[in-house]
């Protein structure tokens, strides 16, 4: 099992990384996210790996075992923040893209000689996913 | 006799599984893709409720229940994305 | 022992249409056949497991439980919706209008037509 | 007044029975709570579900309910049959348009939703004025026969529940 | 009771933000006199816990009344409450300037981010807990993304998500570097972290030593250490003017972690980490030092120019701490002071000028208003943070180069010195061209402000006021240097000697500096029951 | 008052009184001069008072405490040395405040002026008086920012401004190379006050670190004192007015560097490294100095690369190390300074008068201007080193000194070059006189060139009488000579001035000197065409390029370095991370492992398999983001399974239900979004993030497998055990949340909070700036379904909003002891109300919405941050918790605890965080100009006319 569950991590974390690499923000979105499962469950099997040993008191069970809880609360902790950031790189990569009108991750000019006016002429493309072929 | 059948539909839920992913990789339309991923929802949501049967324990209920209910949203979402774009209007 | 055996064909019949239903989704050749698959079959599947489990819960352990009828509402009022947007998402992906039946009413199907407006009336 | 206080008394009695079995024990302390949940998360939501289905025989609708339960079990068998044994050109799926007689938005959807749930026939789409179904079979040689089966075993019986 | 104020930095803020964001969130007037009056009230309580902690005593908090290292305590240590003031007076500052320069106006709460953004950094300096410091660096963080994007525009947008990528990954890395930490002690707090390691097998010690620099590279993303330090440039001089000034905080926050848990946790003396974090961060720290020096000289605008001088200073007060000795900590913890003070006075003076001028770009342009002052401001802040005579920078660096001895002579003293001199040329080419050039440039020959709005009218008293201000903070930094460094020296012999810390954290019985007590000998005792009755 | 504390006020007297002139000026120009002198005036009168007890050998020394463990203090001491620097400066800049009055125009700042002028002044003093190094380093920087902006005074002037910047870029790498030098010194002797170091001048010169001190100090003087090869500096600085050339460089700026090598004799002198790098670099610039200079045009270079020369013969004889060498210094520092500042200031009178000081447009102004080519003549007489004039004294006791130097073995080569250097000089000062006074009247002068007024001439002429007299009778300056010589020397001298020497070599050599000079200038003409055609570095253009060539390069590396691909910086910080941590790791050992695998069922290894084909596809298919996103569900619903495998209920719930949020989200932000993008990276980047890619997979995976394959010992049992005592529930992991680790939590739903708050903030701005503009003129195109609110889904709403309700209730109540709590609740509630806006939609949704999303968020903060304040109510710290059974027949009893508000609290914000962002997203798209609707689904058959075969009619019709 713990075999299963790093080389999980591990391929979470290599996919993740290599679309954080990518230029596009969605990608890097996406690369996040495969990130935040990666450390997730890093975080947890911190605590070790355990069946049928949920950290909740249980004063029927004879002998009761019992996995460690912090590393969980932790990840609680984890997962609910990184929710918060990744609400905010979703608000970001829109904002981004609507001043921008592109979505690419590298800025345009980092030390412009001059300011330009924003480009002008940027099409949103709000329309609904195009059909696929109609048959 | 139960552990058996037990186990027994846990390969039946576990192969569904893999007939699901099977889907979610060839396609070849996305709403197979969609399909696909409430089949898993209610797979897994059948392997848990059999993995509480196994251990005796009712400490599964509320996840079972929260997928269901979660796995309802994210494919009207996903069907609604595809259908309007915009998901809220 | 007959209680085992209660149980025991309840999950295993869950395990059955459970499987019937995800193998429909590799076998049917069309989009909308394999939609009835999982919408139907696995459902049903589940919910046998789910009855099982009531019963093996009430039976076994002693404490009847009703979390498993909860769950199958659930299922009971979703699925239908579910089934139904996933049948819109794939006929608005490839199918025209012209490629089905009819309605049979002045307006066409919801998903290619805007419905009727009687604000003038109100 | 009534109206304003049970906005849906059904919901809350489905609300008190949802949150029983729950909490999945019977106790005065948990009914009290139920009844609480039961009466105050209608009147909540109340704003989001305006106007009453008008329901004229509640008693009715546990005879469809069981109807459908067995309607699901004894045809999911069929569709098991047909994914399991039936090659791929002796599947004969047909659309087929169910006219409605029913209005009230929540009949409809009953009914769309019981159309899904057993097995056989999904419902696919409304008409845009809500005045009928086109139903998606998985298999039949007699589409004729599904719409009226749809229409006399369903249908009907929704008519005499709902106003 | 007293100790009861070490809660107050997080706990004011915690309780004022919601207030202004949601109460008063339609009434800039009432959010600006709460924001204000929380900040004053901030600053006096900061100072009292400076006061509190002056006399080498080590307060501990024990939130919720948990015993360390169960539950999570905060620490107040000399370290701690000087950066908590050094937060609080700051940020008065720079909101001053805010609500000066109307920025406050430009954008949706800013009062109620800026006030969270306070509980973060105090909540970060205050902590006594590996993971709450996470918690924490999150909190700073995402206030500050929100304070970053303030106002918006297209190349903050850009820039301001920038800033938030490389933090996720930086708070990726830091779950990463914290869940090794606790696999391998099965603990999170910081003095008990510090007992765990101390007694760990150098033989069993690989994974720890990841751990270890792994939670020195989320800290040296922070403190904008090379590698790692490609975000700031853009961050900086793009982010609201404000912000930047206030900014000038957060990589100290960085730095702040590197010294509270490298020296306390994997200090001098650790068999398990002898020397690592030495062979890695001084390296780094020199090419900091390169790096911020290059930017500086080679900055097109204004604003770049004062971050790549911000990176240079992090460079420097890095090859200060990366030595992990008393002497050199003493001058970085003065030096961390002093720049911080530096950098918020140059990003405000910017503002002005930049305001006024329509644009940052390094270009003559024709002369503003007032060109004398804001000269002579810059100038102050210019030569402050080049390492100049008289301010406080020079001292800074002097207590730096003369701390530097022994092996790090060499490379530390070109570094800083070539980095200096590279520095002040930088500064002097950029204020020759601002305040000089556009002596004689006319209207007509000048480029045009991208701003077509009329430049706004000459700065009142109270506009250029807190600009003034900070420099002033500078020059009371130089002349109260002596009880400044002693303080500091407080500071870095607490650092070096963690017993005293690690005592007072993980002892119950020393109940003169610490505050709370175990559950068990609590005089209202919660009722005992049967666990598991209502089963 | 106490002499003791006389020195301090001395020292600090210009600083104040630098605040004065920018004050004072609006009173006028003359008031202005007034207040500049006056503290200049005061600090040379208390220098008096102190001047007798240290002519007679006491050195006053004070001593203020600065940062006493760095070694800092504000030490000041006044010995011979110290004494005559002090007062040249102060007579000088007396002088040069009067001169300045009258040379400054109207339009020039004055007040500006002055301020700078009274700043260096007290850098300068501050250089001469410091009794600790360290203070010493303090001033002399100050002395080069000082001037920096005293050359730059006239901003307008591009020479002005690059001279300044060049100037400070030379004797500022100067000073810091000094710090340097500096530091090593107080740590050879233990100390950084002076008195300590001078006194230790054997152990400093047996030191190893000698030789490196030596140098950097020397890098500061040289660069200071304009030495070859830094001499390039100073002519560029004369773009200063004049009064600035004449104080800087006679007096006070290019003298710190001779003095400080003065100042050090004893400590550093008299070693053979001092000799040949101190007295071979002064002996090159003094030649080569005073050719320059002869080729000079312009009144104010020629001056300038003279003062090089000079200062190159000050540095050769301090270089010499012996006494007699040192007197000689001492006397020349003097002399050098009357006729200087002398020649500066009638320089600066004929370029005032004349408007040019090109000597090529000048000559025959003695008949227009007599006093001043007096002046002029008299100064330069004696800086040729003519007899009868101060400078010849001072120049034969040099040459005489030349001759008993053997440089390399050889005894001559010093002579030789110290008299051609003499025969220059006498040639350059020659020039200056001939070529400007002398000859006809020209008529195409600039301006009519006349005598200025007294106060413009005075400080030259007072000067020039002080030039005579020194010449007439240099025995009278053996007293003060004296004194600054056993100051520099460290024992006493007395040295006996005189005109005549007797027939000495030293003045065979000036009489060379003078007729090889004459005829030198009498060439002028065919050695300026010579020179001119000669090739020779311009130092000038070197240094420029030099300058240039750095900024373009650190442009370019910025370029380079920070160009704004975050792609890159991303990639640079993930592979030095796995660098880094296998460097930390491979440097430490691991002992086998402890623990046996569990076992691993083959349902684990399906869904293994489906998590990472997920992940891969997730890759795959990036591009065409809607797939990768389903991807992204599934990947989401394994962990969650996996946390449920594992024991870990609430992470299960917690994981699900955020993962559908964020699939929100995602969803919401993809509409606007492109929906795929197209390859864009090289082959080359792809295969090398992929590399990067791995090794960090495989580092976090090893490093994950390594400690989950070890046993430890964890903190955490005092949770298990306590979890229901002390925390009143049989949740652990809930009780840690809220209790044990509550402040934790505290901190996460602010997290959340600030999220919501500035994603409200940000699509706020948004709307009310160009991209609002942009969205509201954006449409959709019409390729989507018509069904917009769809009467099943908003059905299905109705009946699943109270369901869900009920369940949110449940699990928040449920928390404290099953899996569940207020976050999961919270989330619970928020999906709820998302099936009802997506059933419904935004506009009709939130108009019946009551609950305020600000208010929530506040609330909920408010909430908790209260519940942990009412524990300090209680004498308890912050967030401590308390709990009760109560017991309300017939209900049975049930638990109340503050955590339970607490976790009220973290409901409440998570849901108004989560629905204040949800709100946000979907506020945007409402600009986009689509219509909203007023009903809640698209058709609502009950409500609409019936169909019949002829139409729609009314029920009521219809029956
Ligand atoms: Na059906
Ligand atoms: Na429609």
């Amino acid at each position: 099992m713990e075999a299963l569950v790093a080389s999980a991590i591990g391929v979470l974390t290599a996919c993740g990384v290599y679309l954080i690499l990518r230029l596009r923000v969605f990608a890097a979105i996406l690369g996040i996210s495969l990130l935040s499962y990666a450390v997730n469950v890093f975080l947890f099997s911190t605590g070790r790996l355990a069946t049928g040993a949920a950290p909740i008191l249980d004063k029927y069970a004879e002998n009761p075992v019992y996995t460690d809880p912090l590393p969980q609360a932790l990840v609680l902790t984890a997962i609910v923040i990184s929710f918060g950031m990744t609400a905010v790189l979703v608000m970001f990569t829109l904002g981004a893209y609507l001043e921008a009108g592109h979505d690419r991750i590298d800025m345009d000019e980092v030390e412009p000689d001059i300011d330009d006016p924003i480009t002008e002429g940027i099409a949103l493309d709000m329309s609904a996913e195009p059909a696929e072929d109609r048959t | 006799m139960i552990a058996y059948a037990v186990t027994f539909a846990m390969a039946c839920f576990g192969i569904g599984l893999v007939f699901s992913l099977w889907r979610l990789l060839r396609g070849p339309t996305r709403a197979d893709r969609i399909l696909s991923l409430d089949t898993m929802v209610i797979n897994f949501i059948a392997i848990l409720v059999l993995y509480g049967v196994a251990n005796g324990t009712k400490v599964y209920f509320e996840a079972s229940m929260l997928i269901a209910m979660v796995g309802f949203v994210s494919t009207v979402a996903f069907c609604r994305f595809l259908l309007r774009g915009d998901i809220i209007e | 022992m007959i209680q085992d055996i209660i149980i025991s064909v309840f999950i295993v019949l869950g395990g059955v249409f459970g499987l019937v239903g995800s193998f429909g989704l590799v076998k049917l050749q069309d989009a909308m056949q394999r939609l009835h698959a999982p919408t139907k079959a696995t459902t049903l599947g589940l919910g046998g497991v789910l009855i099982g489990s009531m019963i093996y819960f009430a039976l076994v352990d002693g404490h009847f439980s009703f979390h498993e009828l909860l769950i199958t509402l659930f299922l009971f009022i979703t699925a239908p919706i579910t089934a139904h947007f996933m049948a819109q998402t794939y006929l608005r992906m490839h199918r025209d209008e012209a490629d089905l039946p009819p309605s049979g009413r002045p307006v066409g199907w919801s998903i290619y037509q805007d419905p009727p407006d009687f604000s003038a009336d109100d | 007044m009534f109206k304003r206080i049970f906005p849906h008394p059904l919901l809350s009695l489905l609300l008190v029975i949802v949150w029983t079995m729950l909490v999945n024990k019977f106790t005065v302390g948990n009914l009290v709570l139920g009844v609480i949940i039961g009466f105050a998360l209608p009147i909540m939501t109340a704003a989001y579900w305006p106007g009453r289905p008008e329901i004229k025989r509640p008693i009715k609708i546990v005879g469809y309910i069981l109807i459908v339960l067995w309607d699901i079990v004894v045809a999911n068998v069929q569709v098991a049959l047909i994914i399991l044994l039936k090659r791929h050109k002796n599947i004969h799926s047909h659309w087929i348009v169910v006219p409605l007689e029913l209005t009230s938005p929540e009949a409809i959807t009953v009914l769309a939703g019981t159309i899904t749930m057993t097995p056989g026939t999904v419902t696919a789409l409304l008409s845009a004025d809500a005045g009928s179904l086109l139903v998606h079979c998985l298999h039949t040689d007699d589409p004729e026969s599904v719409i009226e089966e749809i229409k006399s075993r369903y249908e009907s019986r929704l008519k005499e529940i709902f106003a | 009771m007293i100790e009861h104020w070490i809660i107050a930095p997080v706990a004011l803020p915690a309780i004022i933000a919601p207030l202004i964001g949601f109460v008063m969130r339609h009434d800039i007037t009432v959010a600006r006199a709460f924001s204000v009056a929380g900040n004053i009230l901030l600053v006096a309580i900061a100072a009292g816990l400076v006061g509190l902690a002056g006399n080498g005593d080590v307060y501990v908090y024990r939130l919720g009344d948990w015993p360390a290292p169960f539950g999570i305590v905060l620490v107040l240590d000399r370290l701690s409450a000087t950066m908590v003031l050094l937060t609080t007076v700051l940020a008065l500052i720079v909101l001053m300037h805010a609500i000066a320069s109307g920025w406050d106006k430009r954008g949706r709460h800013f009062h109620a981010l800026w006030q969270f953004q306070l509980m973060g950094i105090c909540g970060a300096f205050l902590t006594g807990d590996a993971f709450n410091l996470f918690v924490f660096f999150e909190v700073l963080l995402i206030a500050s993304y929100g304070l970053m994007v303030h106002s918006g525009g297209r190349v903050r947008m850009q820039a301001g998500l920038q800033y938030l990528v490389m933090n996720l990954a930086g708070s990726t890395l830091f779950l990463i570097a914290l869940g090794t930490l606790y696999a391998t002690t099965g603990t999170l707090n910081i003095a008990d972290l510090s007992l765990k390691v101390q007694q760990m097998n150098p033989d069993d010690a690989a994974l720890l030593r990841v751990a270890a620099v792994l939670l020195l590279l989320v800290f040296a993303i922070k403190a904008a250490i090379v590698p790692v330090h490609f975000w700031l440039p853009a961050t900086y001089a793009n982010a609201p003017a404000p912000v930047a000034a206030l900014f000038a905080i957060m990589t100290k926050v960085g730095a702040y972690a590197i010294i509270r848990i490298h020296t306390i946790v994997f200090g001098p003396g650790t068999p398990a980490t002898e020397g690592l974090i030495s062979s890695v961060l001084f390296p780094a720290a020199l090419i900091t030092i390169a790096v911020g020096a290059i930017g500086v000289l080679g900055a097109r605008r204004l604003m770049s120019l004062l971050a790549y001088s911000v990176i240079g200073s992090m460079g420097t007060l890095m090859l200060a701490i990366s030595v992990f000795e008393p002497h050199a900590m003493t001058a970085a913890l003065y030096y961390i002071i002093h720049s911080t003070f530096a950098a918020a006075a140059l990003f405000i003076i910017a503002d002005l000028v930049v305001s006024r001028r329509g644009n940052d770009i390094l270009r003559p342009q024709p002369k503003t208003l007032q060109n004398g002052l804001f000269a002579a401001l810059f100038f102050g802040g210019a030569i402050a943070m080049a390492g100049m005579p008289p301010l406080s920078g020079f001292l800074g660096k002097l207590l730096i180069l003369d701390a530097l001895r022994g092996p790090w002579m060499a490379a530390a003293w070109i570094a800083v010195l070539v980095g200096s001199l590279i520095t002040i040329l930088g500064f002097a080419r950029a204020g020759s061209t601002l305040f000089w050039k556009c002596e004689q440039v006319t209207p007509e020959e000048g480029t045009e402000p991208i701003d077509s709005t009329p430049p706004p009218p000459e700065a009142s008293f109270i506009e250029w006021a807190p600009a003034g201000l900070a420099i002033l903070a500078l020059a009371a930094l130089t002349i109260f240097a002596g009880p400044a460094v002693r303080y500091a020296e407080g500071g870095a012999t607490e650092l070096f000697n963690p017993a005293s810390y690690i005592g007072a954290v993980l002892d119950p019985e020393a109940k003169t500096k610490v505050f709370g007590k175990d559950k068990k000998d609590d005089s209202h005792a919660k009722p005992a029951k049967d666990h598991g009755e209502d089963h | 008052m106490s002499e003791i504390s006389l020195l301090p006020i001395i020292a600090i007297l210009p600083f104040v009184g630098a605040l004065m002139p920018g004050i004072v000026i609006r009173a006028g120009r003359n008031a202005c001069a007034a207040f500049t002198a006056a503290p200049t005036l005061l600090a040379l009168v208390m220098l008096g008072t102190l001047a007798p007890s240290v002519y007679d050998g006491t050195v006053y020394t004070t001593h203020f405490s600065w940062i006493p463990q760095l070694g800092l203090e504000a030490s000041f001491f006044l010995d011979g040395l110290g004494l005559m620097f002090a007062c040249m400066i102060l007579g000088v800049g007396l002088l040069i405040t009067l001169y300045a009055r009258f040379y400054l125009s109207g339009d020039d700042p004055m007040g500006q002026f002055y301020t700078y002028l009274l700043l260096f002044q007290g850098a300068m003093l501050g250089i001469t008086l410091s009794d600790n190094i360290l203070l010493l380093l303090v001033f002399w920087e100050l002395t080069s920012l000082s001037s920096f902006l005293l050359i730059g005074y006239w901003k307008h002037l591009p020479e002005g401004r690059q001279g300044a910047r060049m100037a400070l870029t030379v004797t500022g790498a100067g000073g810091l190379a000094m710090i340097g030098g500096m530091l090593i010194l107080g740590d050879i002797v233990g100390s950084y006050n002076l008195t300590d170091i001078l006194a230790a001048g054997d152990q400093i010169k047996a030191s190893e670190w000698y030789l490196p001190a030596l140098i950097l100090i020397l890098l500061g003087a040289f660069t200071k004192s304009a030495q070859f090869p830094f001499h390039f500096w100073l002519p560029h600085a004369m773009a200063a007015p004049t009064p600035v050339s004449a104080y800087l460089h006679s007096a006070t700026m290019v003298k710190a560097g001779v003095f400080l090598m003065a100042r050090m004799w004893p400590a550093l002198a008299g070693t053979s490294e001092w000799f040949y790098i101190v007295a071979t670099i002064g002996l090159i610039t003094m030649v080569l100095g005073a050719v320059i200079a002869l080729f000079k045009d312009d009144l104010k270079a020629l001056l300038a690369f003279s003062t090089v020369s000079h200062l190159g013969l000050l540095t050769m004889l301090l270089g010499f190390g012996t006494k007699a060498a040192a007197v000689a210094a001492v006397f020349h520092i003097l002399n050098h300074l009357t006729f200087k500042a002398a020649l500066f200031m009638s320089a600066g009178i004929v370029d005032h008068e004349a408007k040019t000081r090109d000597i090529k447009q000048l000559g025959g102004l003695r008949k227009l201007m007599p006093i001043t080519a007096t002046i002029a003549t008299i100064t330069a007489l004696s800086m040729a080193g003519i007899p009868l004039f101060n400078g010849f004294v001072s120049k034969e006791m040099m040459l005489e000194e030349a001759t008993h130097t053997v440089w390399w073995e050889n005894p001559w080569i010093v002579p030789a070059l110290a008299t051609l250097g003499a025969v220059f000089s006498v040639a350059y000062s020659l020039r200056f006189i001939f070529h400007t006074f002398d000859g006809p009247v020209r008529d195409d002068y600039p301006a009519k060139p006349h005598d200025p007024p007294f106060g413009m001439y005075a400080s030259p002429a007072f000067l020039a009488i002080f030039v005579v007299i020194l010449g007439l009778f240099p025995g009278i300056a053996d007293g003060i000579v004296g004194m600054a010589a056993s100051a520099v020397i460290g024992e006493t001298v007395h040295p006996h001035l005189a005109l005549w020497h007797g027939f000495k070599p030293a003045l065979y050599m000036s009489i060379v000197a003078i007729v090889v000079g004459i005829v030198l200038l009498l060439l002028h003409r065919p050695l300026d065409a010579a020179w001119l055609a000669a090739p020779r570095p311009e130092a000038k253009r070197l240094f420029d390029d030099l300058i240039r060539g750095v900024v373009g390069l650190t442009r370019r590396v910025n370029d380079v370095l920070h160009n704004g691909a975050l792609s890159r910086y991303l990639a640079i910080f993930c592979a030095s991370t796995v660098a880094i941590g296998y460097l930390a790791y491979s440097g430490g050992g691991l002992l086998p492992a402890t623990r046996e695998m569990l076992p691993t069922p083959p349902l684990a290894i399906v869904a293994w398999a489906l998590m990472v084909l997920a992940t891969i596809l997730v890759v795959v298919l990036h591009r065409t983001r809607f797939a990768a996103l389903i991807a992204i569900s599934v990947i989401g619903l394994v962990i969650s399974i996996g946390f449920v495998y594992l024991s870990a209920p609430d992470l299960a719930l917690t994981q699900i239900s955020v993962e559908t949020v964020t699939i929100m989200l995602l969803l919401l932000a993809l509409h606007f979004l492109p929906k795929e993008t197209p390859v864009e990276s090289s082959i080359g980047k792809r295969r090398l993030d992929g590399l990067i890619a791995i090794g960090s997979g495989l580092g976090i995976g090893a490093l994950a497998y390594a400690f989950m394959m070890r046993d430890f010992s964890s903190i955490s049992g005092y949770h298990l055990a306590n979890s229901y005592e002390g925390g009143g529930g049989t949740n652990v992991v809930n009780v840690i949340l809220v209790d044990f680790r509550g402040y934790d939590t505290y901190g996460e739903i602010i997290v959340l909070g600030i999220a919501g708050l500035a994603i409200y903030a940000l699509m706020e701005t948004l709307l009310s700036g160009p991209a609002g503009a942009r969205l509201r003129n954006s449409g959709y195109n019409n390729d989507r379904s018509h069904d917009r609110h769809p009467l099943m889904m908003v059905i299905a709403a109705r009946l699943m909003l109270p369901i869900a309700g009920v369940v949110g209730i449940y699990i928040f109540l449920r928390g404290h002891n099953e899996p569940g709590g207020g976050f999961v609740a919270g989330l619970v509630i928020s999906i709820a109300l998302l099936i009802q806006y997506m059933a419904s939609g935004f506009a009709w949704t939130t108009r019946r919405q009551r609950m305020e999303y600000h208010g929530l968020i506040g609330f909920g903060v408010v909430i908790a941050g209260l519940t942990g304040l009412g524990a300090i109510l209680a004498g308890t710290p912050f967030l401590t918790s308390w709990f009760t059974y109560i017991h309300l027949p017939p209900i049975e009893e049930f638990e109340f605890a503050t955590a339970a508000l607490f976790d009220l609290g973290v409901f409440l914000c998570v849901l108004g965080a989560v629905m204040l962002m949800l709100y946000s997203l979907s506020r945007l798209a409402r600009h986009s100009g689509e219509t909203v609707n007023t009903e809640p689904m698209d058709y609502d058959p009950s409500k609409a006319p019936t169909f019949f075969e002829d139409g729609y009619r009314t029920e009521e019709e219809g029956r």
